[in-house]
Parts: C-alpha cells; sequence; structure tokens
C-alpha cells in the first residue's frame, strides 16, 4: 500500500518530464525538466530497495535487530552513482545552453530550429 | 501509520512543486521550485532507510544544481519567451 | 597479466585520459605519440584475444575485485555478484571495430584539430569517449552499461560542441546531450524493472532466470527502444544530421562508431537479455519483434537515402546516409530475429536466418570503416574550402590526389560496388533477405543505387571541374598523421572486399553463433 | 560451418569465380597499359597548355562560375517528388520538440503491440 504512492509518483513524474521535453520551448527549461525524470528514475530505484520495518545498510546498526534486515544496499550506492552524474550532465547541458545563448541571442528552440546550409 | 500518511503527504508535495517548477514563466521561480522539490525528495530518501543518498541528493541535487541554475540563468535571460 | 586483458582494455584509455593534462607540458609531438602508443596497444590486446575467443569459442569473464577474477561465480555462491566483464565473439568484434576506428580517426585528428600546447580538452575526451566504448562493449553489467555510457555520451557532446565559437556547434552538442539523457533516463528505468523482479544487474544472470512477463516485456520495450534511439533508426534519427554535421570531422566519424556501438548493444539486449531461457514461461514473440526492427530498418534505408539525396552540405548528406546505412542493418538483423524462434525447429533459421545476421553484423564492420573515411574525407573538404556546402566547393581533384582516391574508394564501397567491402555484406543481405521477403531485397537494392547517386554529386561537385586555387582557404598539405588514418582505413577496405571469406569464418561468424548461442 | 556462409560470393557450380588476387592483377595490368600507352592510344591532340582544357558552353559567358551547382542536379528527381520532400524537410528542421516527440510515439506503438499480445 505504501509503495503504491511511490510508484504512483514515479510515473506521474517520467510523464510530466517527458510531456514537457515535448513541449516546452526553452532550453534551460528544459534541463530541468530532464533533471525531474532523473529524481523519478533516482525514486524508482531507492523504492525497490526498500523493505518494510528494516534498517539503513550501515554495519554497526545491525547487531540491534533481533533478524538481520536491511534495505537493499546495492541500488543505494547506485543511485548515489546517478547522483553525480545526473550533475555532470546538468552542468554540461547548462553550460552548452549559455554557449548557445551567447552565439544566438535566444534560448526559444523555435528561433534556433531553421538549419542553415539546408536545401 | 503516520509514517505512510507523512509520506503520501510528501509525494503529492513532490508532484506539486514538479508541476510548479515546469509550470512557472518566470525561470528563476521555476528553478526555487525545483530547490523545493530536491529538498522532499532528500526527506523522502531519508525515510526510506537510504541516509547516504539522502545527504548526495541534498548536496549535489539541491544545492550544487540549483546554484549551477541560478548561475546559468543569470548568465542567460530570467523570463521564458 | 594474460588474464587481465579484459580490465587493461578498459582501464588504459581511462588511465591515459586523465594522464593528458601531465604529458601535455612535455609538448604536442610527444604527447601525440603517448596517445597513439597507447592506441595501438589497445589494438594489440584485442588481436591477442582473437585466436582464443573467435576461432577457439571461448568465452572469457573477469569478475572486477575478486580474488580469481577469471571466474564467473565466486566460490560458494552461486549467483555472480561484481561487476563482471565477458568477452566473447559478440564483444569481440565490437571491442575491434572501435580499436581500429579510434585508431585511424586519432591519428587523422592529429593533423587536423589544433589545439593549444598546454591545454588537453581534446585528447582527454577523445580517450574518455573511447573508454566509454570499450566499456560498452565488454561489460555484462547493465549498470555498468549505463555508466559507460553514460561517460560516452558526456565526452562525446563535450567533443561535439568543441568548437565552441562556431554559431551551431554548442546547439548541436545540447541536443547530442539531451537525446542521451532521454535515452540513459528510459533506459536505466528499464534496468530497474528488471532489477525489481531478478535482484540482479548480471546479464546472464537476468538470462538465466527470465520469467517473460509483461513487465520484462515492457523492460525490454524501453531498453531496445532508447538503444534504437542513440543508433539513429528512423523516426528516431532527426538528431544525427543536425549533430553530425557540426561536429569536427573526426568526432562525426566517433559517433558513427559510438552508434555501431550501441547497436550491436541493442542486438545483444535483444539476444542475451531477453533471449530465450531454459525457464522461460511465456515466450517473447520473436517474430514480431523481427518486424518491428525491419519496419524501422526498411524505414531508416529509405528516408535516410532520400533526404540524402537533396543536402548539399556535405557533412548532413554523410549523415543521412548513416542512418540510412544503419537501415541495412537493422533489416540484416531484423530478418535473422524474425526467423529466428519460428516453430519449423531452427529450419529457416539455419536456412538464411543466420546469413541474413552474418550480413547484418559483417555490414556494420564494414560500414564503421568506409563511413570513417568518408567522413574523414569530408573533414579535408571543409578544411580546404572553408565551407560545408557543396556549391562552394569544385576541383579537389587537381590539388588532393590522395584525399580523391581514398573518397573513390569509400564512395564505391558505401555503394557496393564489387571489390570493396560494402559489396559483399550487401550481397549477403540481398540474398538472404529475398528469401524472407523480395520486396525488401528490391529496397535495399534500390537503396544502394540511390547511394551511389548521392555521392556521384558529392563527387562530381567537390573533386571534377577545373582547378580553381581562389577558392582554397587552407592549402597546407595534409600532414604525415593524417594521410596515415586515411591510408589504414583505405587498405582496410579493400582488404576485406577482396578476402571477405577471412574475416566472416574469423570474427563475424564465431560472433553470430555468441550471439545466438541459447543457454 | 567454416567456409559454408561464403558459399554465397563463390559459386563455382554455376561458374562465379572470386579469385581477388586476379582482379588486383588486372587492375594493375590496366594500370601499366595505360600509363605507358593510354595518351598515345586515346587522344595525341591533348595540350594543357592551349584553350582546349577551358569548359565550352554555349551562350553562358560567365566563364568562372560555368558548373552546374550541386544544389541543381537531379533536379528532375526532385521536382517529381516536391510533395514527399516537402513533408520530409519539415522533419528535419531542427526542432528539438520532434525528437522526443518520435520516441514517445515509438514507445506507445510497441506498448499497443505489448497490449495486443502481440509481442
Amino acid at each position: 500500500m505504501l509503495s503504491i504512492f511511490l510508484y504512483v509518483t514515479v510515473v506521474s513524474l517520467l510523464i510530466l518530464s517527458i510531456t514537457s521535453v515535448i513541449y516546452k520551448r526553452n532550453l534551460i527549461k528544459l534541463v530541468i525538466a530532464l533533471n525531474i525524470a532523473e529524481s523519478s528514475v533516482n525514486l524508482f530505484f531507492i523504492t525497490l530497495a526498500y523493505r518494510p520495518d528494516s534498517t539503513a545498510p550501515i554495519f554497526t546498526l545491525a547487531p540491534a535487530l533481533q533478524e538481520l534486515r536491511m534495505v537493499l544496499p546495492s541500488p543505494q550506492a547506485l543511485i548515489l552513482t546517478n547522483i553525480v552524474i545526473g550533475f555532470a550532465t546538468t552542468a554540461l547541458m547548462l553550460v552548452l545552453a549559455v554557449i548557445t545563448y551567447k552565439n544566438n541571442g535566444t534560448l526559444d528552440i523555435r528561433k534556433l530550429k531553421g538549419v542553415e546550409d539546408h536545401d | 501509520m503516520t509514517f505512510s500518511v507523512v509520506l503520501s503527504i510528501l509525494c503529492a508535495v513532490i508532484l506539486i512543486t514538479a508541476v510548479l517548477s515546469i509550470l512557472f514563466r518566470d525561470l528563476m521561480a521555476a528553478v526555487v521550485s525545483y530547490a523545493v522539490f530536491g529538498l522532499v525528495m532528500t526527506v523522502i530518501y531519508f525515510m526510506l532507510d537510504a541516509p547516504d543518498v539522502a545527504i548526495a541528493e541534498a548536496s549535489i541535487g539541491a544545492a550544487l544544481t540549483v546554484c549551477i541554475f541560478v548561475i546559468a540563468i543569470r548568465m542567460t535571460r530570467r523570463r521564458e519567451e | 597479466m594474460t588474464n587481465h586483458i579484459p580490465v587493461l582494455i578498459i582501464t588504459l584509455p581511462l588511465i591515459a585520459a586523465f594522464l593528458q593534462p601531465v604529458t601535455g607540458f612535455a609538448g604536442f609531438k610527444l604527447r601525440n605519440l603517448v596517445i597513439i602508443t597507447i592506441l595501438l596497444v589497445l589494438n594489440g590486446l584485442l588481436f591477442m584475444l582473437v585466436p582464443d575467443v573467435a576461432l577457439q569459442g571461448k568465452t572469457i569473464y573477469y569478475t572486477m575485485g575478486a580474488s580469481d577474477p577469471s571466474q564467473f561465480t565466486q566460490p560458494g555462491i552461486s549467483f555472480p555478484v561484481r561487476i563482471v566483464l565477458k568477452i566473447d565473439s559478440f564483444s569481440l568484434f565490437t571491442g575491434i571495430i572501435v580499436g581500429v576506428v579510434t585508431l585511424t580517426t586519432f591519428l587523422f585528428s592529429t593533423g587536423t584539430v589544433k589545439e593549444d600546447k598546454r591545454k588537453s580538452y581534446f585528447s582527454t575526451l577523445f580517450l574518455l569517449f573511447t573508454a566509454g566504448l570499450m566499456g560498452m562493449s565488454f561489460t555484462n553489467d547493465l549498470f555498468n552499461f549505463f555508466v559507460f555510457l553514460e561517460i560516452s555520451s558526456i565526452s562525446g557532446a563535450a567533443l561535439v560542441a568543441y568548437r565552441t565559437y562556431r554559431k551551431h556547434a554548442p546547439y548541436a552538442g545540447y541536443k547530442y546531450i539531451l537525446i542521451s539523457t532521454i535515452a540513459t533516463t528510459f533506459f536505466l528505468f528499464g534496468v530497474g524493472i528488471c532489477y525489481a523482479q531478478y535482484g540482479s544487474f548480471n546479464i546472464q544472470y537476468i538470462n538465466s532466470v527470465l520469467a517473460h512477463s509483461y513487465l520484462d516485456k515492457v523492460a525490454m520495450l524501453f531498453i531496445i527502444v532508447a538503444m534504437a534511439m542513440k543508433a539513429g533508426s528512423v523516426p528516431m534519427h532527426m538528431w544525427v544530421p543536425d549533430t553530425y554535421a557540426e561536429a569536427p570531422a573526426s568526432i562525426s566519424a566517433m559517433l558513427k562508431a559510438s552508434g555501431m556501438v550501441t547497436l550491436c548493444a541493442m542486438f545483444r539486449f535483444t539476444f542475451s537479455l531477453f533471449g530465450p531461457s531454459s525457464s522461460g514461461a511465456g515466450k517473447i514473440n520473436y517474430e514480431t519483434l523481427g518486424w518491428i526492427v525491419i519496419v524501422l530498418g526498411v524505414l531508416s534505408m529509405f528516408i535516410g537515402v532520400t533526404m540524402a539525396l537533396i543536402q548539399h552540405d556535405v557533412r548532413r548528406l554523410m549523415a543521412f546516409h548513416a542512418v540510412s546505412q544503419t537501415g541495412y542493418m537493422l533489416l540484416g538483423v531484423g530478418v535473422g530475429i524474425a526467423v529466428f524462434a519460428k516453430g519449423d525447429g531452427g529450419a529457416a533459421f539455419k536456412a538464411f536466418g543466420k546469413m541474413a545476421m552474418v550480413g547484418g553484423i559483417f555490414h556494420i564492420m564494414n560500414n564503421a570503416f568506409y563511413k570513417n573515411l568518408l567522413f574523414l574525407t569530408s573533414g579535408v573538404m571543409e578544411r580546404r574550402f572553408g565551407t560545408r556546402n557543396l556549391n562552394g566547393m569544385i576541383g579537389l581533384g587537381h590539388r588532393d590526389t590522395l584525399t580523391t582516391v581514398v573518397f573513390m574508394i569509400g564512395a564505391l564501397a558505401i555503394a557496393g560496388i564489387p571489390p570493396f567491402n560494402g559489396f559483399d555484406s550487401k550481397l549477403l543481405i540481398y540474398e538472404s533477405v529475398y528469401k524472407f521477403s523480395p520486396v525488401l531485397a528490391i529496397i535495399a537494392m534500390f537503396v544502394s543505387v540511390m547511394t551511389l547517386a548521392s555521392f556521384m554529386k558529392v563527387f562530381y561537385s567537390s573533386f571534377m571541374g577545373p582547378r580553381r586555387d581562389d577558392l582554397i582557404v587552407e592549402g597546407a598539405p595534409l600532414t604525415k598523421g593524417t594521410k596515415a588514418g586515411l591510408i589504414i582505413l583505405a587498405a582496410l577496405i579493400i582488404l576485406t572486399g577482396l578476402f571477405p571469406g577471412i574475416i566472416v569464418d574469423g570474427i563475424i561468424e564465431p560472433a553470430v553463433t555468441a550471439l545466438t548461442q541459447i543457454r | 560451418m567454416n567456409g559454408k556462409i561464403i558459399d554465397l560470393i563463390i559459386k563455382p557450380e554455376i561458374g562465379i569465380v572470386w579469385i581477388p588476387l586476379l582482379l588486383v592483377a588486372v587492375f594493375f595490368v590496366f594500370m601499366v597499359v595505360f600509363h605507358v600507352w593510354g595518351r598515345k592510344f586515346f587522344r595525341n591532340d591533348y595540350n594543357e597548355n592551349s584553350d582546349q582544357v577551358k569548359p565550352y558552353n554555349s551562350g553562358n559567358l560567365d566563364e568562372v562560375n560555368y558548373s552546374v551547382k550541386s544544389s541543381n542536379l537531379y533536379w528532375g528527381f526532385k521536382k517529381s517528388m516536391d510533395r514527399y520532400f516537402d513533408i520530409m524537410k519539415k522533419f528535419h528542421d531542427g526542432d528539438l520538440n520532434n525528437y522526443a516527440k518520435w520516441f514517445v510515439i515509438v514507445v506507445a506503438a510497441c506498448f499497443l503491440l505489448i497490449g495486443g499480445g502481440l509481442l
């Protein structure tokens, strides 16, 4: 029951972000939308790892329990990687957006869309 | 019981902030909304027993990302056209 | 030492990439020499694996950080727990493509990409790109694949936007990274669905316990469509001309190699990850999946080539041909997939399905070579005339004999004219696809004719005509490294075309066998 | 399987033989023949320094930019397929929104196939 909320959140965030990638026109807004998509995938993995009535995957907490119940540690480790990768992607996209603005004077993709050497 | 109530409220907050950060025409407001999104996400990670991910999300996802967004918006223009 | 080769292949370019700021102090020439040596060593290591892996059919595993890295599972545990690299014939084939393409491309770019002595952005990003592609070829772990995909995407986007002073280059880089991020997000979502059910990221382990439920099919859909988008098949190809046209010429070639690796990964996921397993309850309908791939392929071929015919920007034209050639591979392998699990006990697969797959996979290799060569020659043209517009080019044949000859070789190879390598793989595709459905083979031949027509257009407008020295903006002769890159590729094209039997029997056919092996 | 696949190319039973070295030898023989004897055999009145190397176009007095522009090549083909190319050019105008749109369309179509039980 608990995880239903979370899965619904994940799917609606993904749909929201992909919809805004289709309909939004500002380059920086697209970066925000992709960040939301990444967060939704992160939340998906953390939700997968969650087990009710268990403890964080830290070794010193384990002996306090009667039986060893931890949430799954490996998705959390992977999501740490994904957060960092997402930061790198965001930084690169923002840099490219800023240089695009400097070269073209606009951030609107409809004004940028003309192909120069098109027949 | 309180756990799941709090979690569902936080999920609703996440959805609202995400929608707001898409809808705001003012990019600075959108980024602030995205910062709130990241912070609430941090709380959710912490509630789901992922403290290390929560720390990383708070420092990178909420703080650093918002910083570079603000820098990028200051270097370009603030309003969506 | 020898059992550490798999990890060396990935870590060598990674270490070299982060050594660049240090070696940059030693000067431009020494740094290039170091990189070329490293790429040569990389190729040597890859070819050292050929006798064991391709000819004898062994599979090499490498478990990261284990006491005995060559074991797939550790003693006492029945499932794999660490990141496992796996080298079978198919991933070795992918690795060889990446190795050859990076070596020749770097040789070419030593003479063409201008860089400050102390700065090493280009070479650092280039080596990171190489490391990402190598990792994508060899990894057996889904999340590790995702990490390498992101490495290659980020470094690739930075390289596409390398010439930031140009008006449209940063926007092209933005497009590439946007597409990559969408694709990788959906890929990771599919990986998460797999992990939710089987609790592992290991491709081989997931395949051995796969249940083929509806969720698995959704995961397969996300993964395969995301890979098809990264490989640039119609209708998700619109980023290809925009991106390839603005990148430096050598980076266009690298992006093409990246597309090939993604395509190989897509085929690997189709068979090794979601393929029929021993425990499979409800199976995937392979005929429908094959038809999806075939439809994507035929659309790619036709739309790519017709759009290429009307371009007059040389790089956009070649980028559309990249889309069109991707269609051939999708067609060949799609026919193989469609008859792979048919109810006739594999008779159709033995009769022509395997041949179609051999043709498609062989075409990946050939295409990597000649497309690389064509992109590099387009780089020479662009340098000479200072424009990418074919209307502003004329009479280069009087100046650059070498460029003219290698361009002719590449153009004839891409059109499938006999002594060159495009002919061999295209013939395999035509003959086997004709037995599956004659209409598809006829479309493929028609597309081949249109390919020749559009390359005649490039050849006519840029190499033929009177000598016009007033149009040349940079007349400096090509450096040795540039010439070496072009000559190696042309020699590979001719050799593969003249002796296709050695390559097919030695590398391609084991690769297809390894790909379609049912565990 | 060794040697079986490539039998497509080498078919001794119907008389097609693939001997690559023969091709190379023929190529070199022709090269030698043309190099030694060709100039005399084809045109012995060829002179680089006379007016004969200049292009002759009747009625066109522009001697510098006389050649057919590459965007004018195949104009008949383009003209006859005008309607198709108009649609296609609209798709390839560099609009970022289209990229994600087509991705979503392909995913949705495949979802329909899964829902219909075909995949």
